[in-house]
């Protein structure tokens, strides 16, 4: 009905839905879950091996010929750690698509976009396409797209808050801001939350926790593909106006008379 | 000869190579990368690459996360 | 994966949406929204015929064959009104099923919900199938339940406003003071409302201006449907809870040291 | 003699039934009532039910409405 | 600086607060909260006294001279129970000016609104001033008023909930919907909910819980008066508009270059 | 009660209002305003002066016996521009207590968070009392905290937007991510958003437009006296929890029985 | 006889009056009012109002409330 | 000699100060300072502080703001 395709890295996905890979029951359960979320893009963390190697490897349930894998550098807390991280990735074989975290406090895991506008400049000049998780703030997301980001992707909450997207102004100011696509990473607590981002012209809308920690995280999946797409749809379809008065939808002419 | 490997110390005989160590620990290496004192070393070069006494190495994958 | 069936007058509907045929661009357009919008039932109003007849009919567009009608008694300001205009719908082959609306003030298009009562009262003891749209208080819900009604259809927001659920606490209040089906009638704006009214719990969501005055209805229509689709499973799949502050998404353990 | 229809008046001959109503005015019989003075005429009786001077008549079928 | 008094009953009152004398840790810290309040109408219910009788007498601590008492029908289900209290507080002295509930649910404290048109019926014409709690519905709210009502008396959220003004759209409403006064009776939680409801216009804000069950109630009473007064005055001060947009408060001209 | 003092720069402030001087319809008017919001500290801009001079100045109006002047750098699009203003202004006799601006974006005025920083590091080190205009980000206000920043002063929303405090979450955050006061500058639309600010534990508000801009400027300077004040007891005094449910004011027991 | 008062039994003489029924129970009288089978009764008639058995007395006065 | 006041081109003779300029300005000294090209100069500097041709002056004072 409409192009809902979301470009990356040159590369063209149907799905606007990326999710993540942790914190599920069962990896067998992330299977079905990310299989049902219609997800093409999956991130992943990139951690040590358990030594001695072997054992179950989480590639062995997200096939990478299916399923384009984005690492992602939570846990880094300088822009050093962040660029290391994604050449270890890039060497692991895990492509030059990264979700790039630098991480300013544990409490709140809210960026610090200081290391994260260096850590953009030096992947992007080194040919990664930089995904970075930042704030809502519209001058730091223009920054961002000037550093090479070719995408930016604003909090809607803190990570695994559930509480939605705190400030649908900013999301909107953003939007206003950048040409690059705007993904809302982090905050979405269930599937109206991920409408609303899509409502507001968002290019695509980033989960793991709000399907990984759902009661049943294949249902949740499935209802965030349909909100995702619901909103989509909705954005470009052009919804009524807001009115403090009604209007009714029922013609006024033509009511029979019961003259009593 | 000691070396740090994922944070662990691990005795290691000389001229010990990271392909020799990738193997005593039976490391997988589909989507596997190694980091040799800060620096990514390349799968090319696993073999000729020579471990020295007090050098730090990760062996990463990728795990679950978002 | 969960039973989405809605039960209405002992007959049971795969759709948990009821769309509206009013204030359509064309009848033409009315058709292919609601074929869009997956609806089994459709309300219409009750009006006078233009004489001399012949001419286009509504029912032309939508195969009664295929839906459930719904006719409403928008415009009536009076039980009897209601009443009568009921007992017309019925002679007209319209079924027993019915939308009942006792109008209580024009500007705001509220219930008069004194007179509502007594017309549910009187149509379900007629044998109607009695899906009256009333106000949130959830003491009325408990009240029309009583008096016979098989839903009850609390408006979101004053008809035709697009203000979307302004009072989700009520709705709630609803939903456990009643033990019938609740459907949020009135006041949906675009597809993140519909799907708030389905995660609050809410047996269905009504609605006619939110898709008709649309900038496309089709497509809007098309975004109604995966947005209740959306919303019932959420809400089956059990949301995370709210936090105010973050937790990491990415395991702590295993980050790689780069010591300088 | 006259009668309202859908709030206007009109003239029709002494005897004149609801059928004959409907024929004059062509209304469409298919998924449309009757009211003759705020009573429901059913259609069966359509033939029979004779018109008297100053009733008042209201033909509806559906329209749409939300 | 405006005219900030409110008509009741024929009375003048400088103070737009009504507090109430409920769930006080003691008469001393209700006399004092009180006093702090600045409230000249003061809420009381009407109780079996115990017997034998003696003993402390809320009376001794809320001076019927200083203050306008106000008893409330609170615990009556029927309009008759609610009619009868109102003839003991008449006969005991307490004088005119009721509060008039009539409860509908124990859970939810909603009103009963069709006993409540009844009683407020009966008792305006038997020369009280009636001051229903009601639900926001605007239409039910013009219904009271034709019924004499000499206020009306939405309830921003459920009695002792805290949780502010729900639906600030049906205050609105009402406002517009009738010509008495509006007080929002019930669901204040803290200062800002009461200067919220004086912005929307309201006459005056009737609260119990959100004072007595603050951790200082006399501290809660003072901000409660400061908060009344300062929405009443935002009001008629008029309020700047909302934008999306910034505008500067500084001077864009003037500003002195530094060119390198 | 309460204390109430604002210390900054080891001054003390009983009031914690502070106001610009911008966009008054008159001197006159803008003197009697500040004279009513009790503001103690008043925001003035640092612009060429009009050649050639005399004629009626800014301090005519604005006695800085009586008042603390806080000279802003709006206007400022870099850290060497806010800095060099800082100069002038010192050296103007306007004090070392400063409002730094500096601005990312003409249309959204939102800082640049980078040039900010740098400028209050210098600034700091040159003796100043530096008080930042920044975003609603935590982390960004802990560095500013850490670069000597003397009090933060997160934005509510856009200046002169008069949306509120669109992201109550994060200004909770800020105030357990620093130590010291911590103002809302920026996006107060009306009384109740100065109270909000205050229940959420913030030490001050700055405003200008919601003041200057409003009807009638004197009356709404009131309101906003009052508003902080409000707010500040509510959060003080210990608000009551929210509840879903309604809890009864009035005694359960002692109901007079009606058996008929 | 036997008469209620604010729902509790109580035993009081033939002729028992209501202002004696106050007297005995010692009702602060101020603020107070009284019920008799669900009509009040004036304070100027609590004198001349005698009880009779099985008689329902309501005796209030104003508490905490809001 | 020409000099930048305020964005503005002034024509001034040798040896100009900026007490000169500011006196024949009329600019009012309280709560008023002065740049020079890029830098603020203290008002004790005023007399003795020659202006030179193309030199940028700003002369700024308080101005309402927020």
């Amino acid at each position: 009905m409409y192009d809902t395709s979301l470009w990356l890295g040159g590369k063209e996905f149907k799905s606007r839905l990326i999710v993540g890979t942790g914190k599920y029951p069962s990896f067998e359960n992330m299977r079905e879950a990310i299989e049902a979320s219609g997800a093409e893009i999956v991130t992943v963390a990139v951690r040590r091996v358990s030594l001695p190697g072997q054992g179950e490897s989480l590639l062995d349930f997200v096939d990478p010929k299916k399923y384009t894998l984005l690492p992602n550098t939570a846990g880094c807390y300088t822009a050093d750690e962040a660029v290391r991280t994604c050449y270890l990735a890039r060497e692991a074989g895990l492509g030059t698509l990264v979700k790039l975290e630098v991480i300013g406090d544990s409490r709140t895991l809210f960026p610090d976009v200081l290391g994260l506008l260096e850590a953009t400049r030096t992947l992007s000049r080194e040919g990664f396409t930089v995904l970075p998780y930042t704030n809502d703030d519209p001058v730091m997301a223009k920054k961002l797209e000037d550093a090479g980001a070719a995408v930016v992707m604003p909090l809607g909450a803190p990570i695994g808050s559930g509480l939605g997207i705190r400030n649908p102004y900013n999301i909107k100011l953003i939007l206003e801001a950048v040409t690059v696509p705007v993904i809302v990473d982090a905050g979405v607590g269930t599937a109206s939350d991920a409408a609303i981002a899509m409502e507001l012209g968002c290019d695509g809308v980033l989960m793991n926790t709000a399907i990984a920690s759902a009661k049943d995280p294949v249902a949740m999946a499935t209802a965030m593909r349909l909100a995702v797409e619901a909103g989509r749809l909705a954005f470009k379809a052009g919804r009524i106006g807001k009115k403090l008065y009604a209007t009714a939808s029922s013609p006024l002419e033509g009511v029979p008379e019961w003259t009593t | 000869m000691t070396v740090t490997v994922n944070g662990k110390p691990m005795e290691v005989p000389e001229g010990f190579s990271v392909e020799d160590l990738l193997a005593r620990l039976k490391v997988r290496r589909e989507f596997t990368a190694v980091a040799l004192n800060r620096e990514v070393t390349q799968r090319a070069r696993y073999a000729e690459t020579r471990l020295s006494d007090g050098d730090r190495i990760e062996i990463v994958h990728p795990m679950g996360g978002g």
